[in-house]
């Protein structure tokens, strides 16, 4: 039979295809598969984790967090100062230059910085306002604010106040941020969206002899189980987060490396404030009270994490020794009994269908929530929408979560635990005019421990009145093959890359 | 109907898919009864065993007996296999009815409709439509529901227009037997066997789509069982824990089969020259 | 024959019309704010309007439909929420890995389905023929993506013959590296290929002028491939035509495990994000794709079988 | 020496019923450029015995169980492997199948179908077979060959497809055709056209032909001899004009007289009361007695009655009715 012939003899060619060996594996390519794809390389436009990161590995902020988080250091700015009333910033820029080999200037740096607070097109406008005029002199650029406003300095090592070449941006336009020029440790020489970003080693870095790879690849890979047979197959040099359940197995194969670390984040349930139950503190508590946080960071988290005291992650000023909530179900009943709902009640709960670990989360909490009579209906959600339903009120309980942009707890506190402020207590509608005092002053306070007093009683304010049921720090995981030295996750979510190594 | 399940009783295809869906009913109305694990209990003392006596499909990674899930499964995407298959297939069926019967401007306009919703890919649409109004078994039935139909219109359609072309339906026409008669007595029962087989095949791809569905956060929601979700969850355990993944894949595909093997069985029945 | 032709693609511009009215009406039910989503969580509701009306969302329904398919006739099909592109551009940049991924899987399917049809037509009704189908049904009833984990695992991992994802560069590579995720596909497209041509061949092979043929002296394999065959396969175009659409679709599930940056990721990361522009240009896209190898299959069938003609 | 003859031919079919012998010992003769008509009611085998001299067995499973096929100057056919049987199948001798409309191939040009059994023959070059076509379908009348061979199926009548059929049977020159039913798909007109043709050439070529028909009349028309079958057998055989004018066995008989000849026109037609006996479990005896007017109890016993001459017959006038060796 011919025709049968010709088939196997097609089959063949493509077997033969297949036994060609893949591309050469180049020496010094640092290969990270990651799930979130970046969208845009333009600072300002850009809030998801993908292209962050992305661009703090091309662009540069004149300071930058630490890599304990704690702190700040220097970054395109050499060193800067901030007058006594806080009214004046003054950075010194370093002699450094953009991936094209022009200088840094500070005309660079006020065009950036304007761009990220009057654009129209700005998602971050918020964090800049604050500054009034821009002035650049010499080698140095000079801020001014009408108002003190203490976290200005902090955001200024935001990602979206990165420094782009002002000749490049304006004559480009948008079409600059297909092939983004900056002064960041790598710079960009591939991009197949939705599958890889290819980054070549900026030649006029200006950390000497950095980076040590002289290309990376940042491969998309959506499925976490995935990126771990990824690893396993030495396709990938590092993965970021493994499925938490393969973590404690990861760590045992030879060669693989695990690492994890803590980030600014914290995972809590919205409570709508404005909807009873929920509107009475006894039965927030109670809430509280009964769930079994270290039950959920061990059985669902698998220990890569730690169980939260608030939604505020633990970060500057932060009261170390503040306790959390106890699990105590006898106390929850006794609460709930004092609200009148000794029988408990019925209730739904939004969980982000595509947030795999929420989900798991949410079969747990609803077991809990159930010991003590409280039935909580899993009501599953797109991501995108969740944020728009909350925000209208269209919930009972929510599980979600808050992750810091700045070193700074301003920014969260803001966000979590004041109302009226741009998200009402994160949608909860709850309300404390003590906080929303608080908050006010230590905006206008210079930083230092008066500052962290007004911090540390906010954060127990919050904690009382207990607007969502706090449940734990979620760790950022990581695994490489044992050759790659020096990467880590920084407290900020993001990771550098110039100081990583791969030894052959 | 006494030749029809005689018939269809003569097609080893047929009895096997048949006998294949009893055991899938008779094991979720006994489960409850053989079974002592509740499908929802949650006991971290107990997660991801292996088959054992105890628990005879393992347990997930919450302890839960993996066997009770999928029985309490079954129910689940059995009933959504047959709602997402019967209900778009009565309403193509209606509308290739009307269309092919009536002709004229009736025709031009439902198979224009026909032709649009056609045109998209089924995964596509359904992504689209389940995406848009946010993931609950309601609105799993309402994108099935909007996209299923078309294809059962198209057979019906294309049936009825061979049909009406033979003789006695001219002869019932002359008669001045009213439209619907005509559609009832004579055309509906020809037009729907080869819509009738449509519908085991749409019914294994059916259970797929919805699996599918789960895939991406889309479906039935948990903890409902639903296998898809319960495939999906386990995803990540697929080698510490296999099993995880292995039965519910397992229920799945059994049922597939059998859906494919009552479509077979119905070919033979209903249309024995292979037509 | 060429009038034929144009009557089909004219028949065409009512559907794709029609297209672009469900593809709107869908985005219109959509819950949630897309000047929102797009503006992130971090903006103030005055940012937010200025977005709003920039885009026309403050417009009447219908201006909002025109605008939309000013979108589509120049061809940007709108632009992305997140991306900041035209729609068409996202497109064009994945189109080919869809298309690689559809064909491949298809010549896939056809290699598979090929022999094993014809084997199982011609024993049909004995013990192999029922194994061969049953195998093919249960290809059909297996969960894509548990399948494409257990072949990551078995063939990428433990054999090590192929990478467990992504696309590389240039023909040879890619080959290589999509065979698993289009094998994936190929196999229940061979499913429904493989059904259909064993039908089709043993009826076929029952026909009057296989008789003719082979009264004529021709020899079995010459009747086979000549007229049974032949035959066999100009009817499978169309099967293939009318189930083009369901793997295009299936390979939607595929590309996200294997991480092919290809239409299908698209649409389920524009769902995700609620990127409404890019699922709008998507489904009209994804329709105009269907609708035209659908003609490009009628026209072909109609040129290989000449009983067929183009209304 | 005849050009064929048929020994005591056994053919059966499986089907979903069971086994089918649908030809139990059928023996026939025909002789070099003469036609003989094969008649009887349908499913009486007379398909089945011409199918089985070819081996063309068509999508169901049939099966020669015993007898012989001999073809003058090749041996016996049933004895021959598939490969052999293809040299034979054309060239030796040829087919007309009953309808014109399903035995062509659809999708293929009519001058391709004409000539592609003589191209794998005669080993004939593109050129020369397309010729061979044209020539072919000017011999069987069809108007403008030089631009119909180019021409598909589809494009061609009822008749005018026959005649490509009957191109097809032609194109190797066979020295037996056999035809089946080959005008009962025509119409009336049509029919005598595709008649005459076959008789031309036999007139012209001394082709031999067995024509299966159902109508007796086209057998007294152009048929030489006759040969009468009922149940897997054949019950009568002789010349045309002895067997139609002087039949001896009462099933023969029953069929005239259902016939509604000229000399009969304006009498009640008589139908033959009953069926046919199933060929899966056939009655013992005379199978034609459960329907017979005269059947004695001997005639439901025993095997069925052989051929044989009896007296007062003429020569070549054979019948199977134990009854007529009394009469």
């Amino acid at each position: 039979m011919t025709i049968r012939l010709k088939l196997l003899l097609a089959a063949s060619v493509i077997a033969l295809g297949i036994a060609q060996p893949t591309s050469a594996v180049f020496a010094q390519t640092l290969k990270v598969a990651l799930g979130d794809e970046p969208l845009s390389f333009d600072p300002i436009a850009t809030s998801d984790n993908g292209s962050i990161w992305t661009q703090l590995l091309i662009f540069d902020t004149l300071i930058r967090p630490d890599k304990a988080g704690t702190g700040l250091e220097p970054g395109l700015a050499a060193s800067w100062e901030v007058s006594p009333d806080g009214l004046t910033l003054t950075f010194t820029l370093r002699d450094a230059k953009f991936s094209d080999g022009t200088a840094v200037t500070p005309e660079d740096v006020v065009f950036s910085l304007k761009r990220a607070g009057v654009d129209e097109k700005s998602q971050w406008k918020r964090f800049f306002n604050p500054i009034t005029a821009f002035k650049s002199e010499g080698n140095k650029v000079i801020l001014t604010l009408e108002q003190p406003f203490t976290p200005a300095f902090n955001n200024l090592a935001l990602f979206a106040a990165a420094i782009l070449p002002e000749k490049l941006v304006t004559e480009q336009g948008d079409a600059f941020f297909e092939h983004p020029v900056g002064s960041g440790p790598f710079m960009l020489s591939g991009w197949t969206r939705g599958s890889k970003v290819e980054l070549t080693k900026n030649p006029h870095y200006w950390q000497e002899g950095k980076p040590a790879v002289e290309t990376v690849e940042l491969d998309i890979v959506a499925e976490p189980t995935a990126r771990v047979l990824r690893l396993e197959a030495g396709e990938a040099d590092v993965i970021l987060d493994p499925p938490l359940n393969q973590i404690a197995d990861l760590s045992s194969k030879d060669g693989i490396t695990v690492g994890s670390a803590i980030p600014y984040r914290s995972d809590f349930v919205l409570l709508n404030n404005t909807r009873p139950p929920f509107d009475n503190v006894d039965v927030r508590q109670a809430l509280n009270y009964a769930v079994d946080k270290d039950q959920l960071v061990k059985g669902v988290l698998f220990d890569k994490g730690k169980v939260a005291a608030t939604a505020m992650p633990v970060m500057a000023y932060a009261d170390e020794s503040l306790k959390p909530y106890p699990y105590d179900p006898a106390k929850a009943k006794e609460l709930l009994a004092k609200a009148g709902l000794a029988d408990g009640f019925s209730t739904k709960l939004l969980v982000d269908s595509g947030n795999a670990a929420h989900r798991n989360v949410a079969v747990a909490l609803q077991a809990m929530l159930g010991q003590v009579g409280v039935k909580a209906e899993i009501q599953m959600i797109e991501g995108g929408t969740m944020w728009t339903t909350t925000k209208a009120g269209e919930y009972d309980m929510a599980l979600s979560f808050a992750t810091s942009d700045t070193v700074d707890p301003d920014q969260l506190i803001g966000f979590l635990a004041v109302n009226p402020e741009r998200a009402n207590a994160y949608h909860t509608q709850w309300q404390n005019t003590h906080l929303n005092d608080l908050y006010a002053k230590e905006r206008a306070t210079v930083n230092g421990p008066e500052r962290g007093a007004m911090f540390k009683e906010m954060v127990e304010v919050f904690k009382e009145g207990a607007p969502m049921v706090f449940l734990y720090h979620p760790a950022s995981n990581w695994a490489n093959l044992n050759k790659v030295k020096g990467f880590e996750i920084l407290p900020t979510s993001n990771f550098r890359l110039e100081d990583v190594t791969i030894s052959e | 109907m006494k030749s029809f399940t005689s018939r269809y009783m003569r097609s080893y295809a047929g009895v096997a898919g048949l006998f294949m869906l009893l055991v899938v009913a008779a094991v979720v109305v006994l489960t409850p009864l053989l079974s002592p694990w509740d499908p929802f209990a949650i006991d971290f003392g107990a997660t991801t065993l292996p088959p054992s006596r105890l628990h005879w499909f393992g347990t997930d990674n919450f302890g839960r007996d993996i066997f009770s899930r999928v029985a309490a499964g079954a129910v689940i995407d059995l009933r959504l296999a047959l709602v997402c298959v019967f209900v778009p297939m009565t309403m193509g069926i209606a509308v290739g009815l009307v269309a092919g019967f009536y002709g004229g401007w009736v025709d031009t306009l439902l198979m224009r409709i026909t032709d649009v919703v056609w045109a998209f890919p089924f995964y596509v649409l359904v992504l689209a439509i389940v995406g848009v109004l946010g993931p609950s078994e309601g609105n799993l039935y309402i994108a099935f529901f909007l996209v299923n139909w078309v294809g059962y219109a198209r057979i019906v359609r294309g049936e009825v227009l061979l049909i009406s072309r033979l003789e006695y339906i001219e002869a019932a026409r002359l008669l001045r037997f009213g439209g619907p008669w005509i559609m009832a007595r004579h055309i509906l029962p020809n037009a729907v066997s080869p819509a009738l087989v449509y519908a085991m095949s749409d019914a294994v791809l059916t259970v797929q789509a919805v699996a599918a569905l789960s895939f991406f956060g889309l479906g039935v929601q948990p903890p409902a069982p639903e296998w898809g979700l319960l495939i999906v969850d386990s995803i990540d355990y697929m080698r510490q824990a296999p099993w995880m993944t292995l039965f519910p894949g397992l229920a799945l595909a059994f049922s597939g089969v059998a859906f494919a093997l009552v479509g077979e069985g119905l070919a033979q029945t209903l249309r024995p020259e292979g037509r | 024959m060429f009038q034929g032709i144009v009557n089909r693609i004219l028949m065409v511009i009512p559907v794709i019309f029609g297209v672009t009215i469900l593809s709107f009406l869908l985005l219109q039910v959509m819950p949630g704010d897309p000047a929102e989503m797009a503006m992130g969580t971090r903006a103030s509701p005055e940012e937010i309007e200025v977005i709003r009306v920039q885009w026309g969302l403050d417009q009447p329904l219908w201006q909002q439909y025109a605008l939309f398919v000013r979108d589509c006739l120049t061809g940007s099909f709108g632009t992305s929420l997140f991306h900041k592109l035209p729609v068409s551009q996202l497109i064009l940049e994945r189109l080919p890995y869809t298309l690689g991924l559809t064909l491949y899987s298809t010549v896939i399917a056809l290699i598979i389905a090929l022999p094993f049809a014809i084997v199982a037509a011609l024993s049909r009704g004995r013990a192999i023929d029922v194994a061969i189908r049953q195998v093919f049904v249960l290809m059909l009833a297996l969960p894509p993506f548990w399948l494409s984990f257990v072949f990551i695992i078995f063939f990428a991992l433990n054999l090590g013959l192929f990478p467990t994802g992504g696309v590389g560069n240039g023909f040879l590579e890619n080959i290589h590296r999509l065979f698993l995720p289009a094998l994936v596909v190929g196999l229940s497209t061979a499913a429904l290929i493989q059904q259909s041509l064993r039908g089709t061949l043993i009826e076929t092979m029952g026909a009057d002028f296989i008789d003719t043929a082979r009264a004529k002296g021709l020899t079995a394999t010459q009747v086979f491939r000549r007229h049974i065959l032949r035959n066999s396969l100009i009817s499978t175009i169309s099967v293939i035509g009318v189930r083009i659409s369901w793997v295009i679709g299936g390979t939607v599930v595929v590309e996200k495990i294997f991480s092919v940056p290809g239409l299908g990721s698209l649409l389920i990361d524009a769902i995700l994000t609620r990127d409404f522009p890019v699922i709008r240009g998507l489904t009209v896209f994804f329709a105009l794709l269907v609708v035209m190898v659908n003609l490009v299959t009628d026209i072909a069938y109609a040129m290989a079988d000449p009983r067929v003609r183009l209304r | 020496m005849p050009l064929l003859e048929v020994r005591d031919l056994v053919t059966e079919f499986r089907s979903s019923g069971g086994t089918v012998r649908a030809v139990d010992g059928v023996s026939l003769t025909v002789e070099p450029g003469e036609i003989l008509g094969l008649v009887g009611e349908s499913g009486c085998g007379k398909s089945a015995t011409c199918r089985s001299i070819l081996q063309l067995f068509g999508g169901s499973q049939g099966r020669i169980v015993s007898g012989q096929v001999l073809l003058n100057g090749i041996g016996d056919l049933a004895k021959m492997t598939e490969r052999q049987m293809q040299m034979v199948r054309g060239k030796e001798a040829s087919f007309i199948f009953q309808d014109p409309l399903t035995a062509l191939n659809p999708t293929m040009r009519v001058g391709r179908q004409i000539s592609e059994g003589a191209e794998r023959h005669l080993g004939l070059g593109r050129h020369a077979a397309h010729q061979l076509a044209v020539d072919l379908l000017r011999e069987v009348h069809v108007p403008s060959p030089e631009r119909r061979v180019d021409a598909w199926p589809h494009e061609f009548s009822g008749g005018l497809r026959q005649r490509v059929v009957i191109a097809m049977a032609l194109a190797m020159q066979p020295r037996l055709i056999i035809a089946d039913e080959p005008t009962t798909a025509l119409d009336v007109t049509v029919q005598n056209q595709i008649l005459r043709l076959l008789a031309e050439r036999r007139q012209k070529h001394q082709t031999a032909i067995i024509l299966v028909t159902h109508d007796l009349g086209v057998v007294s028309e152009i048929c030489d001899r006759v040969a009468v079958m009922y149940a897997g057998r054949i019950v009568e055989t002789g010349s045309v004009d002895e067997v139609l004018d002087n039949p001896t066995h009462p099933y023969t008989r029953a069929l005239l007289a259902a016939l509604p000849s000229a000399a009969m026109r304006g009498q009640p037609l008589i139908p033959i009361e009953g069926a046919p006996p199933s060929l899966v479990a056939p009655p013992p005896g005379c199978r034609f007695a459960p329907r017979c007017a005269f059947a004695t109890d001997m005639c439901r016993q025993g095997l069925p009655p052989e051929l044989a001459a009896r007296g007062g017959q003429a020569t070549g006038h054979l019948d199977a009715c134990i009854l007529g060796e009394g009469r």
